[in-house]
């Protein structure tokens, strides 16, 4: 392992102090801790601002729950590699970052494998909300940083990466939305919390256990991204994901009237 | 290039008190490829700095405007860390101010310092080196520079040019710039905590310091052009 | 990922041809191309197999060494991935087209095997905290033409089916308390995984109003977006991914879903039955890959 | 927030209409921004209708991230800065058995500004860290040996991860404030280390404050045209400027770090100003601490 | 930025603390409502404007199944400009997205010269800046209209020159934007002489120093003049 230079680096290595605590065992309770039925689409309020990088084209703010993810978005630029695909569409750029805070145990400054594959998902989501075909020769860049990790991060980055991209005025086909689920047996948690997300089963049995992640163009009804693992029957993950998609109309409000808001105060209303 | 010892050909002072210098020299061109070269030494701390330029520079760094300068300083051992980085931001925003780098615009100037040996005072010692390698190299300069360093100790007195351990056992340690033109501070670093006066009282010391690095200076350029 | 450049007429054609359930090639929609598998073909590692489909080639090559447990897991051993992206296959994984597909595949790998649920990780692990098996898994991309994600996980399956070479070992204790690993001397005496859940993932390409599965290149160049799912031999899922750069309406997931399922179910058996044979043979089989 | 704009505005009028090339397209602050700066400080005032002298609006807020063990979100007008503490467990360094660790970074990631790049971090970002760890250690804002659990075993490391999500210049005086901040809002658990065993025990349910005893507080200041001083200047600022300087100072009105690197060459009485800045600064700024603090015990 | 969990929020100076809202979700029924009352419609990408019978798409528009939907976030304007169908765009206050494109006059900034071509740094698309530049070439042949093979590109621009021009073409996978200044209107509008000072156009190619009164060749733009002088 190379040492990082570029960085202050404290001792060699050194421990979580939550690793030194019991850890309680507990069969996860019947009810939602925060009063949230299970089997339900009951989504966490959502707090949503555009607008709020003065640097950034376009930037969001989302927070939900405990969960807090901020975006923004620059470009088009000019593209920095180019091949002939970039010659006719436009080039989307997507990282996704855990702040070293954010999550109970501190993440390296280092990109993990966890965040190269969860930018993956975050590109594979946004692409087709996104009409590319007008941004010939250039490369749009979409940074996202989770603040606080408080469960569906990879959801809230990507509702939140659609709403900086509008916000940039970057043309697209609809917005995005995303939606996460956890599966546990006959039941599903929509939208889960980070402690609903790690929970050990109160059983040996892993059957219909899993994690699941839609993203949603909510007006033209088309699934942009899933992203899906566990142990699932497919009865189960067919319902989980209908769940999610109804997960994604609920926060469609919000989004819209963040936009609305943000365009308001941006541009006054052009004359005639 | 013949490679002189250290000192053959180098001035030397000898002072005896805490606000003297201690003993300094200096040698130029010592170094056969960079365009420009010296080597400072205060005290036991020693310095060698090659520049490079002006010279052709990457895409990515041209300005229109002006030449490009990038400064690396090499540790004695290990690789540069942080700390390297941050003195590297000092040294060249020293050299950025005193250079006329819109002179040569679009290129690029390099200056490569290597600590040879570390006895306190390190900061001043790498901008004299790196000045006294400007002017080997001919580079236009709008005016010299010169680093002090001073350090404050537990009773409040301050010691010039102060050795690493000198350094250790006082309360604070601040190393100023100081130009040529006006005798103000360009540049100033400082460790420790200290107060108001103290603060002007250590760079009015560094200013009456630095007229003996000037003229040091002075009489170094003097015998070198006297010779040919 | 690959672009292959197709007239507009000849997307239409194929386009049509797949709404009658017959592709370009001759096959219904659910249908496979003809698939080799061959185990064993490189001999220094714990597990090696190549499977072909289609035109498709690709080598897996498993090798078991003793390492550190992750942090938060640290009673169970782990899989690292690792995929080459060999400018032989296509010049298009020259630079750095390559590389990213490379992370691209392994980031997916990660997602479907380095789990409880399809390896049985904690029979890797040695002592918790301390030593455990990791399987460093390659994956050499020969030859493509399309469906990679298939072919690589027929391949990954076979190289764990085949007798993994993990040498059992013993900790030893010496006098002042400092442990020692023992690898066992007989090389026959070795540590056997159970694969039974290790599934198999079926791509489905969205083409036109229909999906396929093991979709050719020039397929793949007329779908706008595609879903992976692994699938258990006892029909469960375990993920399920989409990729590309479109999107699907929901009703074609469920649909394909369920195609998934009962494909990749099907998958199993005689892949199974093929491995089955491959090991009975034993020493005496004849190779015809050229690395063997 | 609405007078700003319009003082500003009127500002705009008043300064550019002395001047027909603003009717000219290409007359603006992308093309000839030097002299658009000009105009404004020739008049004694900025473009965003600030005197030299005055700092942007400045908006605190402690503790919002739970993962945290001391947050804390600084806005210095646009610029935004956070700063999150995690606490982790370690064995005292060798050359100092009774001390523990504070290690702070500063990252400037590509999301702040279009003039960062992904990757490791760059000459000024590092610059930052060193600036931070400097001030940390030159104030003694809090004694070492409190991070010493028990001596040569065991004692916390502070991970300060202090990260800009808007880059619109100063942010060292924004880094500061956010990493006082933080440090008076750090809560960490009771640890004791058991005899018998030798390990760790964690009481989460007990925690305590840290005791910051010194409150340092950054004012920095740009350099115009070798000779106007301007406070906490804004990106754009930034980027014209010819020289900057940055003034520590604690509640005690002592110098903690006087950083100059390099620029143009100051007087004496230039650098006195800085300093009676920041004296003010640093009152103004622990107000605004005390007050933000006082009114979350309230709840 | 605002947080919702926001403990403490404080302010420095006499400004009013930005006020903390939480939209939840059974609270926007009544405040969409609310939106509509508004004489300016604004919409979201995806929004479905209207029938492609009814209006034309415009800017900020695409059709999808013969509708019209919005692809910007902005006010949607309907205008008659006297055809059979209104024409339907989205707007917002600046055409913030808008890129170089062929035939468009951009407003540049010379950074390097040699004997074949300029380099350029384009800044403005029309009147509208952009916010990440792009590069662009003038070749010589492009530099003016007449005697082409007589071009010396040293006596036309100079590095640190702002200059209009026209795109000829978005450039391959290897060249930037092309563009060319070979139209009276287009050239070298702001130059600075040796000396630092603006110079003031004497000629089509020659520009003069108001401090050393030393000229100075340009490809000099034809502007009207009173926009040049101070």
């Amino acid at each position: 392992m190379p040492v990082d230079t570029k960085r202050l680096r404290g001792p060699e290595e050194s421990q979580s102090p939550w690793l030194f605590v019991e850890q309680e065992q507990q069969s996860p309770p019947d009810e939602r801790e925060d009063g949230r039925r299970k089997g339900q689409v009951d989504v966490r309020p959502i707090f949503a601002r555009c607008g709020l990088v003065s640097q950034a084209k376009g930037s969001a703010y989302i927070e939900s729950g405990k969960t807090k993810v901020i975006c923004s978005v620059y470009g088009p630029r000019e593209t920095e590699r180019k091949d002939e695909t970039d010659m006719k569409f436009g080039r989307l750029v997507c990282t996704f970052r855990f702040a070293p805070f954010s999550c109970a145990k501190r993440c390296g400054w280092i990109q993990s494998t966890q965040e190269k594959d969860l930018s993956m998902a975050l590109l594979g989501s946004l692409h087709p909300g996104l009409c590319l075909h007008r941004y010939p020769r250039s490369q749009i860049d979409v940074s996202v940083l989770v603040l606080e990790n408080d469960g569906s991060a990879l959801a809230h980055a990507v509702t939140c990466a659609s709403l900086a991209l509008a916000d940039a005025g970057i043309e697209m086909y609809d917005l995005v939305l995303g939606c996460s689920l956890r599966q546990e047996g006959s039941d599903y948690l929509l939208d889960p919390t980070f402690a609903e997300e790690t929970q050990e089963p109160a059983t040996e049995s892993t059957e219909n256990r899993g994690g699941m992640m839609v993203a949603l163009l909510p007006s033209l009804n088309q699934v942009s991204g899933l992203l899906c693992s566990g142990d699932l029957e497919q009865q189960p993950l067919v319902e989980a994901v209908a769940a999610c998609i109804e997960g994604c109309q609920r926060i469609y409000s919000v989004a819209q009237r963040c936009l609305l808001t943000a365009v308001k105060k941006k541009n006054p209303p052009p004359d005639g | 290039m013949v490679c002189l010892p250290l000192d053959a050909g180098a001035h030397k002072f000898r002072h005896m008190a805490d606000r003297r210098l201690r003993e300094f020299g200096c040698e130029q061109n010592l170094l056969s490829r960079p365009d420009g070269s010296a080597s400072f030494v205060q005290g036991d701390t020693t310095v060698v700095v090659g520049i490079y330029g002006p010279a052709e520079v990457k895409v990515s760094k041209e300005s229109y405007d002006r030449a490009t300068l990038e400064v690396i300083l090499k540790p004695k051992v290990g690789l540069p860390g942080v700390a390297e980085r941050s003195r590297e931001q000092f040294i060249r925003e020293t050299c950025e101010a005193a250079l006329l780098t819109a002179l040569h615009p679009r290129t690029s100037i390099v200056l490569i310092l290597q600590v040879i040996h570390d006895d306190g005072s390190l900061l001043s010692c790498c901008l004299n080196s790196a000045c006294m390698a400007a002017m080997d190299a001919g580079l236009n300069m709008r005016c010299l520079f010169c680093g002090v360093t001073c350090a404050i100790d537990l009773d409040g007195n301050i010691i010039l040019d102060p050795t690493a351990k000198q350094e250790k056992e006082s309360r604070a340690v601040l190393t100023f710039a100081i130009d040529s033109v006006e005798r103000q501070v360009m540049m100033s670093s400082t460790k420790g905590a200290f107060t108001t006066a103290e603060f002007h009282q250590s760079i009015a010391i560094c200013q009456k310091a630095a007229e003996s690095i000037f003229q040091f200076y002075r009489d170094s350029v003097g015998r070198r052009y006297s010779k040919s | 990922y690959l672009h292959v450049a197709l007239l507009f007429w000849q997307q239409v054609i194929l386009c049509h041809c797949t709404l009658d359930d017959l592709r370009v090639d001759g096959r219904s929609c659910e249908d496979y191309r003809y698939v080799e598998v061959e185990t064993d073909v490189v001999s220094n590692t714990s597990g090696s197999a190549r499977v072909k489909l289609g035109h498709t080639d690709i080598l897996v090559g498993i090798k078991a060494e003793i390492g550190r447990p992750k942090l938060d897991r640290p009673n169970k051993g782990c899989l690292e991935f690792f995929v080459d992206c060999s400018a032989n296959a296509t010049p298009e994984f020259e630079g750095r087209g390559g590389e990213e597909l490379g992370t691209e595949i392994a980031n997916a790998l990660y997602r479907v095997y380095d789990n409880e649920r399809s390896v049985d990780l904690k029979s890797l692990c040695i002592t918790p905290m301390e030593h455990c098996w990791i399987l460093y898994t390659d994956v050499l991309l020969l030859q493509c033409d399309g469906n990679l994600f298939d072919a690589i996980s027929l391949a990954i399956k076979a190289a764990l089916l085949t007798p993994s070479k993990i040498p059992k070992v013993q900790m030893m204790e010496d006098e002042e308390g400092t442990t020692e690993i023992e690898l066992s001397d007989d090389p026959f005496d070795c540590v056997r995984l159970n694969t039974e859940n290790v599934p198999c993932i079926v791509t489905l390409c969205k083409i036109g109003q229909r999906h396929v599965v093991d979709a050719t290149l020039q397929e793949k160049a007329c779908s706008v977006a595609s879903l992976l799912v692994s699938v258990t031999s006892k029909g469960t899922i375990t993920c399920v991914r989409k990729i590309g750069g479109g999107s699907l309406d929901p009703e074609s997931i469920y649909e394909m879903i369920e195609t998934g399922k009962r494909v990749g179910k099907a998958l199993h058996a005689p892949l199974q039955d093929i491995l089955n044979k491959e090991e009975s043979l034993g020493k005496s089989r004849e190779k015809v890959g050229f690395i063997g | 927030m609405l007078r700003r704009p319009q003082r500003a505005s009127k500002l705009h009028q008043r300064v550019m209409n002395t001047n027909s090339l603003t009717q000219a397209p290409w007359h603006q602050t992308t093309v000839e921004p030097l002299e658009y700066h000009r105009k404004f400080l020739k008049e004694n005032c900025r473009p965003d209708g600030r005197e030299l002298g005055e700092f942007r609006t400045t908006t605190l807020n402690i503790g919002s991230i739970t993962t945290a063990d001391g947050s804390a979100l600084v806005k210095l007008g646009n610029t935004t800065i956070i700063c999150g503490i995690k606490g982790e467990l370690a064995a005292p360094p060798a050359d100092a058995p009774d001390k523990g660790y504070i290690v702070p970074n500063v990252d400037l990631p590509p999301l702040c500004s279009s003039r960062f790049r992904p990757g490791p971090p760059g000459e000024q970002a590092q610059a930052a860290s060193q600036f931070i760890a400097d001030v940390i250690e030159n104030s003694e804002m809090l004694q070492r040996e409190d991070l010493c659990i028990e001596k040569g075993k065991l004692s916390w490391v502070l991970y300060c991860d202090i990260i800009c999500l808007d880059y619109d210049g100063n942010i060292l005086d924004a880094c500061i404030i956010a990493l006082l901040a933080s440090m008076k809002n750090v809560q960490l658990p009771e640890v004791h280390v058991n005899e018998q065993t030798g390990l760790a025990e964690v009481n989460m349910k007990k925690k305590r404050h840290l005791n910051i005893v010194k409150h340092p507080v950054a004012a920095s200041f740009a350099v115009f045209d070798n000779s106007i001083l301007i406070v906490d200047p804004t990106s754009d600022e930034e980027n014209l400027s010819t020289g900057f300087i940055t003034v520590v100072i604690d509640e005690e009105e002592k110098l903690c770090t006087v950083h100059k690197p390099g620029g143009t060459p100051l007087s004496n009485e230039k650098l006195q100003d800085c300093i009676n800045r920041a004296i003010t600064r640093n009152k103004e700024v622990c107000k605004l601490l005390n007050k933000v603090m006082k009114s979350m015990k309230a709840k | 930025m605002t947080m919702t969990s926001l403990q403490e929020t404080d302010v420095l100076s006499s400004v009013q603390p930005i006020t903390v809202h939480v939209i939840t979700i059974g609270r926007l029924a009544s405040e969409a409502c609310a939106v509509n009352m508004s004489p300016w419609k604004v919409c979201v990408p995806g929004e479905r404007l209207c029938s492609t019978e009814v209006c034309k798409a415009g800017s900020g528009t695409y059709i999808r199944h013969s509708f019209i939907f919005a692809s910007l976030a902005g006010y949607v304007v309907k205008k008659n400009e006297g055809e059979e169908l209104p024409v339907i765009s989205v707007a917002r206050e600046t055409e913030a997205q808008l890129l170089p494109d062929v035939n468009a006059i951009v407003t540049c900034k010379v950074t390097s010269i040699n004997s074949r071509f300029a380099k350029v740094h384009i800044l403005y698309v029309g009147s509208t800046p952009l916010k990440n530049k792009f590069r662009g070439t003038i070749r010589k042949e492009d530099v003016r209209a007449t005697e082409k093979d007589k071009v010396e590109i040293y006596k036309c621009f100079r590095p640190g020159d702002i200059v209009l021009a026209k795109v000829i073409s978005l450039g391959d996978v290897q060249s930037n934007y092309l563009l060319t200044t070979a139209e009276n209107e287009l050239g070298v509008v702001v130059a600075h002489s040796e000396a630092g000072v603006q110079m003031v156009p004497i000629s089509w190619c020659e520009m003069q120093c108001p401090r050393t009164h030393a000229k100075e060749f340009r490809k000099v733009a034809r502007v009207q003049p009173e926009y040049l002088m101070p």
